[in-house]
């Protein structure tokens, strides 16, 4: 287990739990949120990995960005993704978050998640369908037991340059005191 | 009890009771809103100005991202604009497909917009059984379209592909399905549940004078007793071959409208079997030429259409060049989202403040654009 | 308020599903079957994609960049470009398919691609897709979503029966309405370009056209060829041979849109068109023997670059084989003189009934002008010497096209066998029909080549046309004798069955079979079977090195004398685009001689 | 219940137009004075024209002027008229018409937005969709989009691609 930053048997015990019981954060930042109500309820079922939906960003560990940010929601997106606990992840959905998507010369939509909140995991699609975001979430558990979903640690470590970014496309950002 | 403190409440952007990515700040004394303020402008792509810098055919992928509720009323606001400029006429059978297709998205509009108002109340069983349902419908939408939610398929000149046989018996084998299992569990679950009706009777109420001003219409304007459909007052697609009624209701309270959504599936339901019924054969699109070189004279249209929500227009201008010059888009629920949090929502309970919103189908990304 | 039913009870209904099969599909291990048509992650056909870019031209999204590829070679036809579709733009809307002019790019019905790494998104399609599967085919393009506008517009031309009585053009032109139809099937991918041996700028004035703009179109044009109205009528038009929109459809008509341009811009507008007003003169001057389509673009060329120009000519008008070799309802003089009018007014200067070897020696000329350019073309019939040529009723189809463009009086008999299958043959045979119609009543021209009908040279539609207006033809057959009767006159032609026109490594060398020996009633025989060039005004007092029957000449057309130039048919054929080329090659190489 | 003609016949004879056309079925686009249009709305909205659908705003960047379009719709003559007026693009201002109809405050709040067109008489023209904005209102032509966007957002570099 070569996780970059320290590890413990302890350490792998707590991922082995965090896997089982993860919280998404019911927060549909774009238009791929479209396709969280079918992946929620019964007709494919997450909660049979054990992920549910959380309403407060202070009990969710799953951010997921569904889709375009645009500028005034990557603000309260950055809010959020403050105000969740340790550990926690961010997976980005669709074309919009990895490299602008249709929105690619638009003036109010950001065009890589990657420069302003760490993105652990990105699923292909326009928007991607249930059964990808449900692999999406599988793929997303085994990176937690491996320890390597630690997208939360480098940005506590590479905050410098998040802030930098956050405040080209941003201005001022709130921060938590 | 002496007057209780004003306070601010943030109700969004990130909620579960609000469709979508949208806020409204409002004061409230004890549990009712006192003053409310829309904000907006969180799902703003600044579509319209894409759309000046996108030729005609590059803009169909991009107008049906507009509103994900119902992308297909806005791939066919779109083509009726562009036809209704270039003097185009589709072929019939075009024609019938095409409101086969808005039918189908009726529904599914419909029977989410159901499940989202029971969600609002916590009745999440039929916010399951709601989903579930509309899931179907895009099954089969992926099967004439190749998308499930984003169909990109009625086009300028008509449709994109023609419905096989096969899928049109499957159409019909779904609506069966709707009739006689799916919506009399839904009668019973959310209709005739005494809790639920309590909850929605005369909450969020709308009159026909306040619709009227606001340029509300669609169920929330008929809930007060108006018949007006623009299926009816300007037929467009096949809409003028088939009979059907438009169900209206007196007191425009979230009952009635969640009542007339009812009622409308039941008509849309009518009207699909009407069309598959006697669809006409032939071709199913024009070809327009070059799609890289679609031009259409220069000329202006304001084009609107019956979305599940009420008027749904594109305003487009044509400077006879590659590109549209402008595209504007008027969304059903641009009046209430922005003026009717303003004017309407003062007066409610807190916790009607949900309910309010989805039972006037408030849908962000319409008035964010 | 109507009374609703309502009762506690009614929501019990949800209990009957706890014995019902519970409806969630249970990815991963029961993953439902896409439907047939789904959009999912594209594959290319490498070998059928010609790398047009025309998928990356309609993606709304610009998701899709044309990249190089190795180990694709770029040829005739094709690019060695393929596309990369960056699945962090892409939206799956699949106007790439619909549009494709090959039809090499497809859906799969696959659809799920989850990494980390943003940059692997981004990936070249070939068999497989990004997940390197084999994945079922998904969405496939059909005739209602078809994106491409396949078929030309029908082009208006004389019917056989009204067209065999006179020489009038045969084929009418565009309308603007059309011509703009036309080219807007254009999808500006530039391939046709490559074929053009002029590389002429064709998607940008077609684009002129589209855009009602002739004037841009007219730019555009004269960049690379100074005869348009000649080659809107008779270019051998290569370019539509490979024109993208071929593959699935028919060509764009190029060569029919560059004359709907040409003609709609009247002769006076050139000049302030075209900036040429005012030349800076430079005081050089240079010698052009010949004015074929070679000399005359040399001329054109040379005279914008300021030089003091004169153009000789052994006949009585400019034009060569354009207005001597090609009848007039293929390419009528009011046209031709335009072009050449256009030259004239630059301030060319032309000496006409001059012969370069017999009135004035080529020393002569080299003493006077400080460069020379060569491009006096093939004006000689060549015989096929079989027993019975020496006939004075057998004829060079040269010779006879030169008679009937001047308007004199040609033999003319009943019954006339054409040896010959290029377009040479086609102009005598079909001349000939004409000229039978008027004086005769009716056509009995006969066409024999040794090759068969599928590998003649002579353009596809020409054959048709001749055969519409009652030529016979008999191909595959070799001439082998002439039978002459006692009186000196013609009865017969014998022929035997041609096998091989061409020997294994395509050199021209044919092979007979005696025993199919197959005679053919005639009066009159017509050769045409090629020509040759007189280029004894140089080789009589210079010698220069030939390449076989043409002369060596470098990139820009320089002969082994530093001062001597050539071009057009004597250098390289076969058409008048090629001498076009050759004359702007040698402009370009003449320039650079005069400067240092 | 009016047909087309008879509604041109009465607009004809009521408002002096500058112009009047019917662009299709139930379909009219007329065009009045800045100075008439509120009174043309008022005398509209009498007629039974009280369904405002929106307000839209064109850029006529060449002719110097925007371009604003009342699009009325009378459900008894199940006719949709657009009133159109043509207003200087360098004073881009014009007057508001929420007296008429509340919800237009919001209209021209988001053509405020977009346009930079301020309506005298609605005083609350801060930002309804857009925020932070220091840039000239995105929806005018002579703003340009790319550059905006090459200059806030950077590209991302596929191994040195653009």
């Amino acid at each position: 287990m070569n996780n970059k930053y320290e590890s413990n048997k302890w350490q792998e015990v707590i991922n082995w739990v965090q896997k089982r019981s993860l919280f998404m954060l019911h927060y549909c930042t774009g238009c791929g949120a479209i396709e969280l109500p079918p992946t929620m309820t019964s007709r494919y079922d997450m909660s049979r990995f054990g992920i549910g939906p959380a309403a407060t960003p202070r009990q969710a560990d799953i951010l997921l960005i569904t889709g375009y940010l645009s500028t005034k929601t990557l603000r309260r997106v950055i809010y959020t993704y403050e105000q969740m606990q340790d550990p926690k992840f961010v997976m980005g959905f669709g074309s919009c978050t990895i490299n602008g998507g249709m929105y690619w010369d638009s003036y109010n939509t950001i065009k890589q998640l990657d420069k302003y909140i760490p993105v652990d995991l990105y699923i292909a699609g326009c928007m991607p369908r249930p059964e990808a975001i449900l692999e999406g979430f599988l793929k997303l558990k085994e990176k937690i037991e491996t320890g390597n979903a630690d997208g939360y640690k480098k940005y506590n470590k590479e905050y410098e340059t998040y802030k930098k970014n956050q405040e080209k496309v941003l201005g001022e950002v709130k921060r938590r005191q | 009890m002496g007057k209780s403190k004003r306070t601010e409440m943030f109700f969004g952007p990130n909620h579960p009771g609000v469709p979508g990515n949208y806020g409204i700040n409002y004061f409230y004394e004890g549990d009712t809103v006192v003053s409310a303020e829309p904000n907006p402008g969180h799902l703003h792509r600044g579509f319209e100005k894409l759309m000046e810098e996108r030729e005609w055919i590059k803009n169909t992928p991009l107008v049906c991202r507009i509103c994900v509720m119902e992308p297909d009323i806005n791939e066919m606001v779109y083509a009726m604009s562009f036809e209704a400029i270039g003097e185009i006429k589709i072929p019939k059978r075009a024609a019938y497909i095409r409101s086969i297709i808005l039918e189908l998205a009726r529904i599914q509009a419909h029977i989410f917009s159901i499940g989202g108002n029971c969600g609002a109340i916590g009745l999440y069983t039929a916010m399951q059984w709601g989903v579930l349902t509309r899931d179907y419908i895009l099954d089969i939408f992926e099967e004439i379209t190749g998308g499930r939610v984003y169909h990109i398929y009625i086009r300028p000149g008509g449709v994109r592909h023609d419905i096989e046989d096969v899928t049109l018996q499957k159409i019909l084998d779904l609506l069966n399905d709707l009739e006689n299992n799916r919506m009399p569990e839904f009668q019973k679950l959310i209709f005739e549940n005494p809790i639920a009706q309590k909850r929605w009777k005369n909450t969020a109420v709308l009159n026909q004078e306040d619709a009227l001003s606001l340029g509300v219409t669609g169920p929330a304007l008929r809930a007060t007793g108006l018949e007006h459909d623009v299926r009816k007052l300007m037929p467009y697609a096949a809409y003028d071959q088939v009979d059907f009624k438009v169900p209206t209701g007196e007191d425009g309270d979230a009952w009635t409208r969640l009542k007339l959504k009812k009622d409308e599936i039941f008509q849309s339901i009518k009207i699909i079997r009407q069309l598959v019924n006697n669809i006409p054969a032939g071709p199913v699109s024009l070809n327009l030429g070059n799609a890289l070189k679609y031009k259409i004279p220069a000329g202006e249209a304001y084009v609107k259409i019956e979305s599940s929500r009420g008027e749904y227009g594109y305003y487009v201008v044509s400077d006879g060049g590659l590109k549209p010059y402008r595209v504007h888009v008027r969304g059903t629920s641009t009046p209430l989202g922005l003026y009717g949090v303003e004017t309407l929502l003062p007066g409610c309970r807190i916790e009607d403040v949900p309910v309010w919103a989805h039972s006037l189908g408030i849908c962000p990304p319409e008035f964010d654009r | 308020m109507s009374k609703d039913k309502s009762s506690i009870f009614s929501p019990a209904v949800s209990f009957k599903n706890l014995f019902k099969k519970p409806e969630t599909i249970k990815v991963p291990e029961e993953n439902k079957k896409t439907a047939k048509r789904y959009r999912g992650f594209h594959i290319n056909d490498l070998d059928k994609c010609i790398g047009c870019g025309t998928c990356s031209k309609i993606c709304d999204n610009k998701a899709i960049k044309m990249v190089e590829l190795e180990n694709v070679k770029t040829e005739l036809g094709q690019r060695n470009e393929r596309p990369k579709i960056d699945y962090g733009r892409c939206c799956w809307c699949g106007l790439c398919v619909d549009i494709c002019t090959t039809g090499s790019l497809q859906f799969t019905q696959d659809y799920t691609y989850i990494n980390h790494d943003a940059e692997s998104f981004s990936y070249i399609p070939d068999n497989k897709n990004i997940n390197k599967i084999e994945s079922a085919i998904g969405y496939e393009r059909d005739q209602d979503s078809e994106l491409l506008d396949l078929y030309r517009i029908e082009m208006q031309e004389l019917d056989a029966e009204s067209r065999v009585q006179s020489f009038m053009e045969i084929v009418k032109g565009f309308s603007k309405k059309q011509a703009e139809k036309e080219a807007s099937r254009c999808v500006e991918c530039d391939i046709c370009t490559e074929a053009c041996p002029a590389s002429m700028n064709i998607p940008e004035y077609i684009r002129g056209i589209y855009d009602e703009d002739l004037e841009e179109s007219l730019k555009q044009i004269y960049e690379d060829n100074p005869l348009p109205e000649v080659c809107g009528r008779i270019c051998t038009h290569n370019c539509e041979s490979i024109c993208s929109i071929s593959h699935r459809g028919e060509a764009v008509s190029i060569r029919w849109l560059k004359r709907y341009a040409v003609d709609n811009v009247d002769l006076a507008e050139y000049n302030k068109i075209l900036g040429t007003e005012k030349i800076h003169q430079v005081d050089k001057k240079v010698a052009i023997i010949g004015a074929g389509p070679a000399g005359l673009s040399a001329a054109h060329y040379l005279k914008l670059m300021g030089y003091q120009i004169t153009v000789f000519e052994a006949e009585s008008k400019a034009g060569g084989m354009m207005r001597y070799g090609i009848p007039e309802y293929r390419l009528p003089y009011d046209k031709l003189d335009k072009d050449i009018n256009y030259i004239k007014n630059l301030g060319v200067e032309f000496k006409f009934n001059i012969r370069i070897g017999k009135d004035i020696s080529l020393s002569d000329i080299k003493k006077e002008y400080d460069a020379v350019f060569a491009a006096t073309g093939l004006h000689n019939g060549r015989s096929t010497r079989i027993p019975g040529t020496e006939n004075n009723n057998v004829y060079q189809a040269i010779y006879l096209l030169k008679q009937i463009t001047k308007g004199e009086e040609i033999p003319l008999t009943k019954k006339i066998v054409v040896i010959g299958g290029g377009n040479v043959a086609m102009d005598i045979a079909r001349s000939l029909a004409r000229l039978q119609k008027k004086k005769y009543g009716q056509v009995n021209v006969l066409v024999t080549s040794l090759e068969t009908e599928d590998i003649m040279p002579a353009d596809q539609e020409e054959i048709e046309e001749a055969r519409e207006e009652g030529v016979d033809f008999e191909p595959g057959r070799g001439p082998k004798e002439i039978i002459v009767s006692e009186d000196g006159s013609i009865s017969q032609i014998c022929t035997n069955c041609c096998v091989s026109v061409f020997d294994d490594d395509m050199n021209f060398n044919p092979t007979f079979d005696d025993q199919d020996i197959q005679n053919y009633e005639c009066d009159m025989v017509v050769e045409a079977i090629g020509q040759a060039g007189d280029n004894s005004y140089i080789d009589d007092n210079y010698d220069i090195k030939y390449e076989g029957p043409r002369i060596k000449v470098n990139d820009k057309q320089q002969t082994s004398l530093p001062w001597l130039f050539a071009g057009g048919d004597i250098v390289r054929g076969p058409d008048v685009i090629n001498g076009i080329k050759t004359g702007h090659n040698a402009a370009q190489g003449i320039d650079e001689f005069l400067k240092n | 219940m009016r047909s087309e003609n008879e509604l041109i016949e009465l607009l004809n004879r009521d408002l002096n137009l500058l112009s009047v056309k019917k662009l299709r079925k139930q379909n009219i686009s007329i065009r009045l004075e800045n100075e008439e249009l509120v009174s043309g709305l008022n005398y509209l909205k009498s007629h039974s024209y009280i369904h405002l659908a929106t307000i839209s705003c064109v850029d006529w960047i060449e002719d110097n002027q925007f371009e604003l379009i009342y699009h009325l719709f009378s459900y008894e003559d199940k006719i949709s008229l657009s009133v159109k007026t043509k207003i200087n693009r360098q004073k881009s201002r014009f007057v508001t018409i929420k007296n008429l109809w509340g919800v237009a405050k919001y209209y021209e709040r988001d053509i405020h937005d977009f346009f930079g067109i301020k309506f005298t008489g609605n005083d609350n023209m801060d930002e309804l969709i857009l925020e932070n904005w220091n840039e000239i209102p995105p929806m005018r032509k002579d703003f340009k989009t790319r550059q905006y966007v090459d200059k806030k957002y950077d590209w991302r570099q596929y191994h040195g691609q653009e």
